[in-house]
């Protein structure tokens, strides 16, 4: 659709900084180098590697302010630092959405164990999963299906999302907390 | 298996069952309910008798309550004592069938799993196929798979959130900021349908003649006025001849000279002579 | 909704400050004194003037940077800088919707029927011409007027411009598709 421009304009490194704060200020999802480049800086001829050296600029400077530059799934984002939740949490505590034991057990199911079916979900948890549970995770983009299981039914398979890591801020999957140890059965 | 009607309130408890009037006035209401009855009481029934149903509802199934009465009675899970279980979880499942908690099925095919393995652990071990091992090795291993996702669950519930424990920063773009505006494409057969169009609805059009061919002078005729319209705006005027080109050739002065009769003739442009066989001064109509 | 705490909490400048950053940053609104006082630092005893000043200092922090701090009528928000907004832009390109018909007869007959008047094209295509076609087409660059017809309210001439032709790649009027058999347009 939109032509695609000759990268040519130089740019400072003042001006790339700048211009790369207020991107991620303003964008409403964190911001990759690729989605930097492609939305921000089509313009400008800048590497990658620039990119990545003025975003660990930036993440420097805002080393103990009221806002951080955190590395989420799926990009960059400023988002307020630990140390103040609990100050600006109170005037958010009732907007904050409070999830279920079903829903997180089948979401911990979904992230730790994918794929998997809601047939194996059940089984583990020993209890039917309702579809609204699904219905609910799905709508917030935490889950998807990415298949079918090849046995009779051919039950769909779920697996987790970028979005889920975003939401959790984490980078990926492997960052969730380790899975406690099963003791041994011995006989 | 949750009712959300079901929710922790005196009277809601109250109306429900005919069990609960008691239940509220005592400290144990869970060994009063059962009377004498009981062999065994749980432990740790120390609660509210109005937060007992909501703490009834708390269970997300029968594994969970199965887990709940191990780790409070303190239990090794890997040595399963199924006859305590047993009766414990069915007095939690008759508890809940007493305030009408609308129970899982699976709760009751747990109870027969459970009465399943009792029985086989009384049979003489030599009865017991040698293959089949400790009756109790599957529950234990789904208790146990169980705990390990139900604590994840805990533990993602605890990780930082966003919109609970981490809040992302929006800025608002500058005043001045305009959204630039993609103009959306037209290709030229679009141009000669709209055309078309026009010419099927109306018969009007017929008489006007469009062709090819005069595109050339209208454009001309245009480009005279234009040419007009500038030298208006600095109050000098145009030469007759300045509007034809040399370069253009023969072809070229033939279509000017078509534009101009027919600007004349549409009293878009004046002609005036200042003095017998002067220059001929092209320019817009005075007002 | 929350109860009036009493603000006894001492805070230091360096923990005001953060805090009152992290405020601006995640309001949905300019905040005033006043609302940063009641919704983010209930629990702190801070006076308007310490608030005040706080907001010079991040004001004068953010100076050259990628947002700003600006005063407007209901509080202080964090915006981008007028400067970057050129470059912001891209992101937010909004596509125009698909020309209606009305605008590509009118650009038609005026291509080739210039120089014309409005009402010569509202007389053609039996329906009154919206201004609105008009601007749409001059802000396009597509068509310009030309001069006045000499009638009775000397209505304006409009004609098709350079702009247009090279938008659709012609060099000349002449190179626009011949409308239809020759027969059908001579009477």
């Amino acid at each position: 659709m939109i032509a695609e421009k000759i990268r040519h304009k130089d740019i400072d490194d003042e001006k790339l900084q700048r211009l790369v704060e207020a991107a991620l200020f303003i964008a409403d999802k964190p911001l990759s180098v690729q989605l930097l480049k492609r939305d921000f800086l089509i313009e400008y001829r800048v590497s990658n590697l620039r990119i990545r050296d003025i975003i660990i600029a930036i993440q420097a400077h805002y080393k103990g302010r009221g806002v951080e530059l955190n590395k989420v799934a799926t990009g960059y984002r400023f988002q307020t630092p630990k140390e103040l939740s609990d100050d600006l949490a109170h005037l958010y505590q009732e907007k904050a959405p409070k999830y279920s034991r079903a829903i997180l057990e089948t979401l911990a199911l979904i992230a730790y164990k994918q794929p998997i079916t809601r047939g194996e979900i059940e089984d583990i948890r020993g209890v039917a999963v309702s579809s609204q549970i699904i219905k609910t995770l799905t709508e917030r983009n935490w889950i998807k299906t990415v298949g079918h299981k090849e046995v009779p039914g051919r039950p769909v398979l779920y697996a987790s999302t970028q979005e889920f890591l975003d939401y959790f801020s984490l980078t990926s999957l492997d960052q969730l907390p380790a899975l406690m140890p099963m003791a041994e059965l011995t006989d | 298996m949750s009712d959300p009607k079901a929710k922790l309130s005196t009277t809601s408890t109250q109306s429900k069952s005919p069990t609960s009037g008691v239940m509220l006035q005592q400290v144990l209401p869970f060994a009063l309910l059962r009377g004498e009855a009981m062999v065994e009481k749980p432990q740790d029934l120390f609660i509210p008798p109005d937060a007992l149903e909501v703490i009834l509802e708390m269970f997300e199934g029968p594994l969970d309550l199965l887990l709940y009465l191990i780790r409070k009675q303190k239990f090794d899970i890997l040595d399963l004592p199924i006859s305590p279980i047993t009766t414990q979880y069915m007095t939690y499942v008759d508890l809940m069938k007493d305030i009408k908690l609308e129970l899982a099925a699976e709760y009751l095919v747990m109870a027969a799993i459970l009465a399943e393995i009792k029985s086989r652990l009384l049979l003489p071990k030599q009865a017991v196929d040698e293959e089949e091992g400790d009756p109790r090795a599957e529950l234990v291993r789904k208790l146990q798979e169980y705990e390990v996702i139900k604590k994840a669950a805990e533990n993602l519930d605890e990780l930082p959130r966003i919109d609970r424990d981490s809040f992302i920063a929006n800025v608002d773009l500058a005043d001045n900021f305009v959204a630039p505006v993609i103009n959306s494409q037209v290709d030229l057969a679009e141009l000669v349908t709209a055309l078309q169009g026009i010419i099927k609805r109306t018969q009007a059009f017929e008489h006007h003649h469009i062709q090819k061919e005069s595109l050339s002078t209208r454009e001309r005729m245009a480009k005279i006025l234009a040419t007009l319209k500038d030298a208006q705006s600095t109050n000098s005027y145009c030469d007759f001849s300045d509007l034809f080109s040399i370069k253009e050739g023969r072809q070229g002065v033939v279509v000017t000279f078509l534009a101009i009769l027919e600007l004349i003739k549409e009293s878009l442009i004046e002609c005036v002579q200042a003095k017998v066989y002067g220059e001929i001064h092209v320019c817009l109509p005075k007002q």
